[in-house]
């Protein structure tokens, strides 16, 4: 497939993702706004309350304010410019938690958090997961198989949250062998030191331990089920009658079929982790977005939200567009126009 | 000469086929080109379209039917075009063109019984007036086709075999009593034996019925022991028509002839003596140059002529048509005689 | 040994339909006496609790000494309140279950209806709706419910609404698929050849052959739902009067259960949190292993 | 007829699956003899066990399915004694395979020769250029252009599918190849051909083949010797010419006659249905469809017996 096909193929997709970002950020836009509470007032009065002295024009002030934040005028102006706002100027406006600095510093200072923990944790799932469940639907019928699957169904059920809670009441609190909360421990100087990385790591492993503890089993269901089908094609039966040895049948054959459609399977269950990785984020009071949302949330502070929101969305639909990209070149149906 | 039954007039499909996932420019394969054809009204007759796959006979079979629309040209049932019947009466054609699909696992709703496809039709088409009426009917049409409602009524559809299912297709053809049957390979997953008891009936309904049939099949022992007339279709092309007999005893165009001999004989005393080259024809082939007969690359008569022209139908022998310039001379002769 | 015209009902076909997937699948079996226990106790808390608290409301305060150890009296002991804990997690069982069943209901409805509407007119309108079942699905749902949870007077009803709104997209998803193949099908050409309108075909012969694929839809929504509601909940949101398993985490929580080592108080609710997903995904899991070519199973006929 | 050492001899197989409605009995009790050089058609009905049958002697049958019981002796080793390493051996070196699916039988994601030389290198180690050689030279052997090598499977025609698998059934020079049903998806002309290709698998090379096919014209054409299934047992064995010309057991002779050809103007079928293996019918299986059925045929099953050399028959109306 020439290289002009490919490259209409890839701008085609890209831009069916861009429109999709954009109603989906439109939609929460305008869902947000839609809740009741006015975080304006809100915000003043915890002004009066934090530094402990009556406003006297606090309607002013609270005009001045709604002007700053752009939420005066009617929802339709307010989402133009914001819109204009967001997508010409790349500013989120200032948020409400710490009010001059824009939304997108908070987000970019605690986005390498939650991007490292995150994605290392979503790739060792995927990747285990394949292999375990590979060898699992290879052994099917017998005893492992049925333990290991068992096991997986129920293991995969439990919310990420819930195994997040039980974690830190074993690790941390009864065995005390990692550190319940933060990313790293104060009495350590961030730097390219190793004691930093190692306290990164050891701070790292119980959020990363509970996304992989339920992703891992839901890789292993869905490979075994797939595995089994593959198994059951014409062209392994044939594979094996033509005597190919175990090896090279799992690798050239099963393996190099069940791996098309799991790559569409992770674009799809990113969507899913993005959903519910900030609860894990709180729960370890681990400094990602996750956190920032959790506390941008009550305050109702539209500005960080959004932006949280525009990067978990956008970060889900580069993910698909670099798997449809990814997708010809592993599949030479597509490639070669089949 | 009055209006035929049915009439397919310069019927051309296309079917765009861009690479995998919107690759690829737009390429279109003539799944249909230039095909006409008509069904007399006052003899009912059996035409086999014939050909193998890829030969655009299902094509045809479904744009008769209403399912797809052509590209160009017109098909008329008794003189209106087939769209306008369907947009303004489309309980009259479908009262009077009906179908046997293929497959007799796919056409039963596994959800209910298999009476259901019988007493719709009656329903539908208001053939009886109660449903006693109706009954008698289903259980004297099923008699008339040598079934025993006892056995099938009430039954589910995974509990009858493939000829069964396809021997009730032809109770309902008897119940609604159509002019014009298109049959798309009936008996093709069926087993030997039981084919001949579905031909049998079908061919015994062209004259209880007085009632037409365009049989589909790629299987020219069939289209031999049921048709009447019969075209041979060749990539979307018409190579040949004519009464079947003569056609299959003596075949004018080379891909008929190759047809023909390909068939094995039931008799090992007869046995193929040559054996034939097969070049196997490629989607690249088949997309390029259309200004051609369609059977050039695999002819073994090929002519250059045949590589820059397309050979019109002509009728070569009364009855006898065929699209090949093996028979150009003959005719010029014929003309100047 | 012909059967004459013996008008079978309906309700024998699914009833025997439904022993053989029951003889034939374990995975669906172990899922199904799950299900049967979940639904018992949800059903039959108030009875329960009566008997086990002679009268007094499981989620009455102050109704025993606070953090009694575990007894006869009290099998999982008795929470800060000072309420008994097995009652009080049996009830935030049913209000679990409540809130997860109707927003499973509800976004079942959205998504049979959003399927049909776009696996059945097709086209530009197929187009639109599977663009915006995408759009939703790729929408980070959970900072909204927790903003909605946040400022909204929730009941019931409402809880449940807006848990459906962000859950429907995954049953709309495979239900749309089912519709899409099951129009190819034979019976359905069949159907238009007898001159059966759009509607009846949509409604006598595809959903019909739908309702395994809608049953696999609700619990997916239900499941999802459960799972949002719970993560609501583990924050400190949503309606005080329906304590769910999620608001008996929070509480735990907010008070420090772990370092004080009660850890009842959150194995409990977490244990039946999962006994509800489980029986859910195994019935699951068994109906999609029956109704893929469940003929293969028996025989190469 | 010559007494000649058979390579393959099979001795009371049974081939059951199992199901929730308890065993299906596909194979019964099947034995026969294949003699060396000699393309050897098994015929029959859907359903009636044929493919199952040569599955079991392959070994590659697939649970639910399972051998229950019988001899399969090939050049004298029991193929049912050999455990899993010594059978991969075995496979394609000596004994390969057509299988009946074989439009799925390649691997979607693999280039041809890549799958033919998975084949090669599994038994020797032949260097990879070495059996690429081997790879290109058999596909032209089977009239596949070299270009064939290099292309991906969704880019070949059914025919060229089925010729690409009888090019790489015959890589290593096996002395039996067993074809299940690999002309039923194919159009009439490529069907000659790929016939033509089988034939000459015994004509050139000196191959034994067992060709397992329900159109018996097909058989007509390239068999040597003709077996007839019915409901998982064998109802008759004899040269393709005893066969078509003096059919002996009344199902045979009814399959003769129906099938449709273009001398014959009058095609009867066979009345009543074919029997279910969930549960076939008592004694005799095709008594229930027998025009010359007699009390005997009801209660007892017949056992093939040997007529004369070579010719066997299973029928009530021989003994």
């Amino acid at each position: 497939m020439e290289k002009a096909q490919l490259l209409r193929y890839i701008a085609k997709r890209a831009l069916i993702y861009v429109i999709t970002m954009l109603v989906a950020f439109s939609v929460l836009f305008f869902f947000l706004r839609l809740i009741p509470g006015d975080p304006v007032s809100r915000f003043v009065r915890d002004i009066e309350v934090r530094y402990s002295y009556r406003i006297e024009n606090t309607q002013e002030i609270i005009d001045a304010y709604k002007e700053r934040f752009g939420l005066n005028g009617d929802l339709l102006t307010q989402y133009i410019s914001y819109m204009r706002r967001v997508f010409l100027e790349f500013d989120f406006g200032p948020s409400f938690l710490n009010f001059p600095t824009p939304a997108q510093n908070l987000i970019w200072r605690r986005l390498p958090w939650s991007i490292g923990f995150l994605g290392v944790a979503t790739l060792m799932a995927w990747v285990i997961g394949i292999a375990a469940g590979t060898l699992v639907g290879w052994k099917r019928g017998t005893k492992l198989d049925s333990a290991l699957f068992s096991l997986a169904l129920c293991m995969s059920q439990i919310p990420y949250y819930l195994v997040a809670l039980l974690l830190v009441l074993v690790f941390a609190y009864v065995l005390g062998t990692f550190p319940p909360r933060w990313a790293f421990s104060p009495t350590v100087t961030p730097g390219l030191n190793l004691e930093f990385i190692a306290s990164v790591l050891k701070h790292a492993t119980l959020p990363a331990l509970s996304l992989i503890l339920v992703q891992v089993p839901s890789w292993v269901i869905s490979t075994r089920a797939l595995t089994i089908s593959i198994l059951g094609e014409d062209y392994l039966l044939y594979a094996q009658a033509k005597g190919v040895k175990k090896v090279r049948l799992l690798n050239r054959y099963v393996l190099r079929n069940i791996l098309l459609p799991q790559l569409t399977g992770l674009a799809m269950s990113l969507g899913f982790v993005m959903n519910g990785f900030f609860l894990i984020e709180w729960i370890f009071s681990y400094p990602g977005i996750g956190t920032l949302l959790v506390q941008a949330i009550p305050v109702l502070d539209y500005n960080t939200i959004q932006g949280i929101a525009l990067i978990s969305i956008f970060t889900v639909l580069s993910a698909n567009l670099i798997i449809d990209v990814l997708y010809p070149l592993v599949d030479p149906r597509i490639r070669t126009g089949g | 000469m009055e209006t035929p039954l049915l009439e397919l007039r310069n019927i051309t499909k296309d079917f765009a086929i861009g690479g995998g996932l919107g690759l690829g420019e737009k390429k279109s394969i003539k799944a249909v080109d230039d095909v006409s054809l008509t069904v007399s009204r006052e003899k009912p007759t059996i035409l086999a379209l014939v050909g193998e796959s890829g030969s655009g006979k299902t094509t045809i079979a479904r744009i008769t039917l209403g399912l797809l629309g052509p590209t160009s040209g017109e098909i008329l049932y008794e003189g209106r075009d087939v769209r306008n019947w369907i947009k303004k009466d489309k309980k009259t054609y479908r009262r009077n063109v009906q179908v046997i699909f293929q497959d007799p696992y796919s056409i039963y709703n596994p959800f209910y019984r298999v009476d259901r496809v019988l007493f719709k039709a009656v329903k539908k088409f208001g053939l009886a007036s109660s449903s006693k009426e109706a009954r008698d009917m289903v259980i004297e049409s099923m008699r008339a086709m040598g079934l025993r409602p006892e056995d099938l009524l009430g039954r589910y559809p995974h509990q009858l075999s493939g000829g069964e299912r396809q021997r009730l297709m032809l109770v309902r053809i008897l119940l609604i009593k159509p002019k014009l049957v298109i049959a798309d390979e009936p008996v093709s997953m069926i087993d030997v034996s039981l084919r001949s008891i579905f031909l049998n009936n079908l061919q015994d309904l062209r004259s209880r019925l007085e009632m037409s049939t365009i049989y589909i099949t790629h299987d020219l022992n069939i289209a031999h022991y049921i048709s009447d007339e019969m075209m041979v279709l060749c990539y979307g092309r018409m190579v040949e028509t004519g009464e079947t007999k003569s056609v299959v005893k003596d075949p004018l165009h080379p891909y008929t002839q190759g047809l023909v001999n390909a068939i094995p004989t039931p008799n090992p005393r007869k046995r193929w003596k040559d054996t034939i080259e097969i070049e196997e024809v490629t989607f690249k082939e088949l997309l390029a140059q259309r200004q051609r007969c369609i059977y050039s690359h695999r002819c073994p008569h090929v002519m250059p002529i045949c590589k820059e022209k397309i050979p019109p139908l002509m009728e070569v022998k009364s009855g006898r048509k065929t699209a090949c310039f093996l028979y150009a001379e003959v005719l010029e002769t014929a003309k100047l005689e | 040994m012909s059967q004459t015209f013996k008008k079978g009902t309906f309700l024998s076909r699914l009833r025997s339909e439904f022993l053989t997937v029951l003889k034939s699948s374990p995975v669906f079996r172990v899922g199904f006496v799950l299900l049967i226990i979940v639904f018992f106790l949800a059903i039959f808390e108030p009875a329960i609790n009566d008997f086990r608290l002679d009268g007094h409301p499981s989620t009455k305060f102050g109704v025993y000494e606070k953090l009694l150890p575990f007894s006869a009296e009290h099998p999982f002991g008795t929470d800060h309140f000072g309420r008994d804990t097995l009652a009080i997690q049996i009830t935030g069982l049913k209000f679990s279950l409540m809130i997860g069943l109707t927003a499973g209901g509800m976004a079942t409805l959205i998504a049979v209806f959003m399927a049909v509407v776009a696996g059945f007119v097709g086209g530009k309108v197929d187009a639109i709706l599977n663009a915006m079942t995408n759009a939703v699905l790729v929408i980070p749902t959970l900072p909204i419910l927790i903003a909605m949870a946040a400022y909204m007077r929730m009941n019931l009803w409402l809880i449940s609404l807006t848990l459906a709104i962000f859950s429907w997209p995954w049953a709309a998803r495979t239900i749309r698929a089912q519709i899409l193949s099951l129009k190819e099908m034979g019976y359905v050409e069949l159907a238009e050849m007898t001159g059966l309108n759009k509607f009846e075909i949509m409604f006598t012969e595809i959903l019909p052959n739908l309702i395994p694929f809608i049953g696999v839809g609700f619990s997916m929504a239900t499941i999802g739902a459960i799972l949002a509601e719970t993560g609501l909940r583990v924050i400190g949101l949503g309606p005080a009067e329906l304590p769910s398993l999620g608001m008996l985490l929070n509480w735990a929580m907010t008070f420090g259960v772990m370092a004080q080592g009660y850890h009842i108080l959150v194995i409990g609710p977490a244990a039946f949190l999962v006994l509800i997903f489980i029986s859910f995904n195994l019935v699951n899991t068994g109906v999609e292993e029956i109704f893929n070519p469940r003929l293969k199973k028996i025989t190469g006929i | 007829m010559r007494i000649v050492e058979p390579i393959l001899t099979v001795e009371d197989l049974r081939v059951y699956y199992k199901s929730i409605y308890g065993d299906v009995k596909s194979v019964d009790g099947v034995s026969f003899s294949v003699n060396p050089q000699e393309v050897f058609g098994i015929a029959g009905e859907s359903g009636c066990g044929k493919s199952t049958l040569v599955e079991g002697v392959l070994r590659v049958i697939v649970p639910p399915g399972y051998i229950k019981s019988g001899k399969i002796l090939f050049k004298n080793t029991d193929l049912l004694s050999l455990n899993d390493e010594e059978l991969r051996r075995l496979r394609w070196g000596d004994l390969s395979y057509i299988p009946q699916g074989s439009m799925n039988s390649l691997n979607p994601v693999l280039r041809v020769e890549e799958q033919m030389i998975d084949a090669i290198t599994s038994h020797n180690d032949t260097p990879k250029e070495e059996a690429r050689e081997m790879a290109i030279a058999r596909l032209k052997e089977v009239g596949l252009p070299v270009e064939v090598a290099r292309m991906y499977p969704h880019e070949l025609s059914g025919g060229m599918k089925q010729r690409v698998i009888i090019g790489t059934a015959i890589l290593l020079k096996p002395s039996l190849v067993v074809a299940d049903e690999p002309v039923t998806a194919l159009d009439v002309v490529v069907q000659r051909g790929v016939l033509q290709s089988i034939a000459n698998l015994r004509d050139n090379y000196g191959i034994t083949v067992i060709f397992v096919a329900h159109d018996l014209a097909a058989h007509a054409e390239i068999v040597d010797r003709l077996v007839i299934m019915y409901a998982g047992e064998i109802a008759e064995i004899g040269s393709v010419y005893d066969v078509f010309e003096d059919p002996l057991h009344p199902y045979s002779k009814l399959l003769v006659a129906a099938i449709p050809s273009l001398e014959k103007d009058v095609v009867e079928g066979i009345p009543g249905l074919p029997p279910s293996p969930l549960n076939w019918p008592t004694g005799c299986r095709f008594h229930p469809r027998c025009p010359h059925v007699m009390p005997i045929c009801s209660e007892e099953d017949p056992p093939l017996e040997e007529m004369k050399q070579g010719r066997h028959v299973a029928c009530h109306l021989f003994r």
